[in-house]
């Protein structure tokens, strides 16, 4: 497959918007999907449909292999060390509410410190401020002008009380990529286990967990070409063993007595009720889809579209770009002067462009930048030069019609 | 073109010169709203006299021209009217935004129709419609509530 | 359209299972999907797919509206009264550990109890049980020989702190139809909150719940024709109103600053991170289905095949059927002396009949039947007075196979 | 026909007569495990003499014909052999559920390897795979537990 004619994979490009072709640059808030993955959910329902794990007749056994190949597919992309390490969950989110619940309520007690920083999407900060209840205290390691969050900035902040560090791998807003490895080895040389937020990281750039020494990563699946509602928590054995079930349900038990239940083991501890068959199934073949086009492909092609991006529209005057960190990936967020994030939304979308507009789930972030909201163009592999020309232009469009 | 529906020039020129920006002296109500998705924000101000009307009328808030334009608007055609025709106004306006009626009330000059219909180009675009309401209902729990 | 043809509406039933035609009497472990329902998900992503709520281009308002009409569309067939009452969730396990979790931080102290039913799946019991950790105590109601739990038994256990009481529609293993009504009377004469387990209730009878009075239904969508991974929560506005959100992350927050955050109205408070747009449009379309087939019609099909069966079974001196309850709907559990519940499923399979056999995430039942597993046939719309047949003449195969 | 292959007479004859139920006298070792999806429990027992013989070997158990056939022929076959010859067996039946292989031990006799190769048909069946190795997975845990 060449990058170059991905499009055409995707069968939402054969429409138009108000008349002109889809210039989709929305891919950081869910990406689209290629025919494959919709083919496979509509094969799966179609002649392979049931629920896993439990029956053992014919059509459960087939769904329940095509399940769990599914979470060999992910450990063996992710590199992760044991099939038990993939846990499947409704998103990222649910991914990191299930870290701050279950690992908070083992390991992190009242006086203890949780380090993010302010670059973090609301699905990574707002579970982890329900442990404040408990007395957990959260810092912030702070973000730079450039959109960059300092090496020292973490160094200050965690104590000999910092239970957990947490942080994205890219942010949803400035595109900055962290130091995730130099960040790593700080935390591990203090004992100190890692959450990355990986739901930008994962579609954008290679993951290896056990280089990266990690303790937990959460991943968007709906953000990865994949089914919508589908995300997975990667955990370390060590944790996972060593945390209690989150939800409680069918499937993740080991035996119910009125007065005493025991827990089945990870991944199944942690997978409580009927599962996403067909969004996991389906999955498989965005993995292969994304296995085919190469991740370093994808990123050098995203990252070409982005400087070509960067560039343009740093030739407009009235654009603010935000951030300026020392490595982006597939973002950029941006403000005009006069013309509010909502109406740049509106007057692109006339001209068939998605873009999002607002905070982003960063309102951490928007408040230090002072500003409420932000106009973001988010690349996938489907865009191509030409729409970052189209989404130029339109921006022209935005002055003229706010006659600025 | 729907896009010119939307940004008509009297929109454009109520959000770059919002009227009655601030807080009214002497304010006898007000109530604040905010729209966590976009982060569009209102906070109405008003001054009920002992006759039941509107002796001031103010707003302060941030976010899109549409908002901006909506919240300027109400404050404008508003100002100095009687609480019930207020009320009327206001569920007129929602009503316009809703259900595609048009304004029609007596009670408001040609002029003062014209203005606030200017909005009704936000039918068209279902995603903002809550940026033209915000403020008109904010208006209305600010009168149930006082300060 | 008429239930005997229905069978053509799934596409799952043009295949053979070992040469022969599918007997699927797994309903009640998960549905087969119409071909709407799947069409409608290819449909979405192929032409429609945006994340909801958060961005202003077409794709996204059109997905978002799709979204809140399926909102609409639950609320009139379950007769909420606001559709801020409608809370889409994973399953009906989510929807039950987010009433458990929320609205027992908020309402159950140390020393309250919960009453139970011995009937309840593990996914009305373990979201519970977790409360004790703050000192809840967790009651039984007694199931009796024929499967019944009688009203007796809930008035004896109900005391002055009875904070809740959660029991399942439709039992899942007797088919037990549980006397709702007189349930709820009795524990708003008291009132006691009521959640229901409506997972096997949605799918065969009518609900209002309204006319019930319950403060909180759960329902599983996959289990009523609709996509995978997805459940409903009906809970009371003012309940709602009063509970604590559940997971954290994006859209479910009013504002967020480093020393605070609050959160949104219901249902987006309870509804964290991206959503199973997806899924979620295309229920719309189990919706529509099943209104257009008529509950009245489902409910007197699936009694008329169900009647039969029990018939059949009974013809079989070596089956013993589970419970006898006063009403039933849909399901068949079963025992055979001599041949164990999974040596019976693998010999149905081989004839394309599909069962269920284990303890059906029901062990507190089993043990007190004293088996640790049974066969469950369960009935959805597409079966037939055929597929009882077949079913009867492959347990008779069972027995020569075994040789008894 | 495979189900034929799956219930073979001699596993049948196990099932329902299972060798070696009960706690054997003096164990010394033992360990249980259970599978929480289809109900299935065994509890191993053995006694390991000085000399590292398994003198005694016996099982508890609830479960699918296959499942008691599994661990009634797993005492049959083991019961007086030696621990590392028991190790190697136990190795072998998991190897030949899981990637098909035969077993050709010459510690086994011909009908020893009959009887246990008698479970291979379980392989096309993989739902019921777990049935079949339990009891041997649990022999393998118990040798690493001393009572
Ligand atoms: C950086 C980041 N973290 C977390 C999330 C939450 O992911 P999801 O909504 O799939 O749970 C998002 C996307 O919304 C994100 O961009
Ligand atoms: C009675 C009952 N309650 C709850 C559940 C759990 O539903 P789900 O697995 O869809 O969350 C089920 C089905 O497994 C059930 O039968």
């Amino acid at each position: 497959m060449i990058i170059k004619d991905i499009k055409t994979e995707f069968p939402i490009f054969k429409q138009k918007i108000k008349g002109k072709p889809l210039v989709y640059l929305d891919s950081a808030n869910s990406s689209q999907k290629p025919k494959v993955v919709i083919d496979e959910i509509s094969k799966f329902y179609e002649t392979e449909f049931s629920n896993v794990g439990r029956s053992v007749h014919t059509l459960a056994v087939k769904a329940t292999n095509k399940f769990e190949e599914t979470r060999d597919k992910v450990k063996n992309y992710i590199n992760a060390k044991y099939r038990e390490e993939i846990i499947f969950t409704k998103g990222a989110t649910e991914a990191i509410n299930l870290v701050a619940t279950a690992f908070g309520e083992s390991f992190i007690n009242s006086g203890d410190e949780i380090l993010l920083t302010e670059l973090e999407h609301h699905s990574n900060y707002v579970p982890w401020h329900y442990l404040k209840k408990k007395g957990a205290i959260i810092k912030f390691a702070s973000v730079d002008e450039n959109g960059d969050v300092n090496i020292d900035e973490f160094r200050n902040k965690i104590s000999n009380k910092t239970k957990m560090i947490a942080f994205t791998h890219i942010s949803n807003v400035t595109g900055t990529v962290m130091p995730v490895k130099k960040i790593i080895d700080l935390a591990k040389s203090k004992n100190i286990p890692v959450l990355i937020d990986g739901t930008q990281g994962a579609p954008h750039t290679s993951i290896d967990v056990q280089d990266l020494d990690c303790d937990f990563y959460a991943i968007s699946c709906h953000k990865m070409y994949g089914p919508n509602g589908l995300g997975i928590l990667y955990g370390k054995k060590k944790w996972l063993d060593k945390m209690p079930p989150y939800q409680g349900g069918g499937g993740m038990i080991s035996e119910v007595k009125k007065d005493k239940i025991t827990y089945a083991d990870s991944p199944t501890k942690f997978e409580a009720g009927t599962m996403q068959t067909a969004e996991v199934v389906a999955f498989a073949k965005s993995i292969s889809f994304f296995k085919n086009l190469g991740i370093k492909n994808i990123e050098s092609h995203e990252n070409e579209i982005l400087e070509y991006g960067i560039e343009q529209l740093k030739k407009n005057n009235s654009i603010k770009i935000i951030g300026n960190p020392k490595k982006r990936a597939s973002i950029m967020s941006f403000t005009i002067e006069g013309i509010h994030p909502h109406d740049i939304a509106t007057i692109l979308d006339d001209d068939g462009v998605a873009i999002r507009a607002g905070h982003h789930c960063c309102q951490i972030l928007h408040d230090k930048l002072g500003i409420s909201a932000s106009a973001r163009a988010s690349i996938g592999i489907y865009n191509s030069k030409e729409d970052i020309d189209i989404l130029c232009e339109s921006i022209n469009k935005c002055k003229k019609v706010f006659e600025i | 073109m729907e896009l010119k529906e939307l940004y008509q020039e009297i929109i454009l020129d109520h959000a770059k010169n919002p009227r009655n920006k601030g807080k009214c002296e002497g304010y006898s109500h007000d109530a604040k709203a905010h729209n966590p998705l976009c982060g569009d924000k209102v906070h109405i101000y008003l001054k009920l006299d002992s006759n039941k009307n509107i002796s001031g009328l103010s707003f302060e808030g941030e976010g899109c021209a549409i908002s901006l334009a909506s919240a300027s608007i109400l404050t404008d055609t508003l100002k100095g009217k009687n609480l019930q025709i207020s009320k009327k106004v206001a569920d007129d306006f929602l009503n316009m935004l809703k259900n595609k009626t048009k304004i029609t009330l007596n009670s408001l000059s040609e002029d003062q129709i014209t203005t606030i219909s200017s909005l009704s180009g936000v039918q068209e675009f279902p995603m903002r419609i809550k940026c033209a309401t915000m403020a008109w209902h904010t208006l209305l729990s600010a009168f149930d509530k006082k300060n």
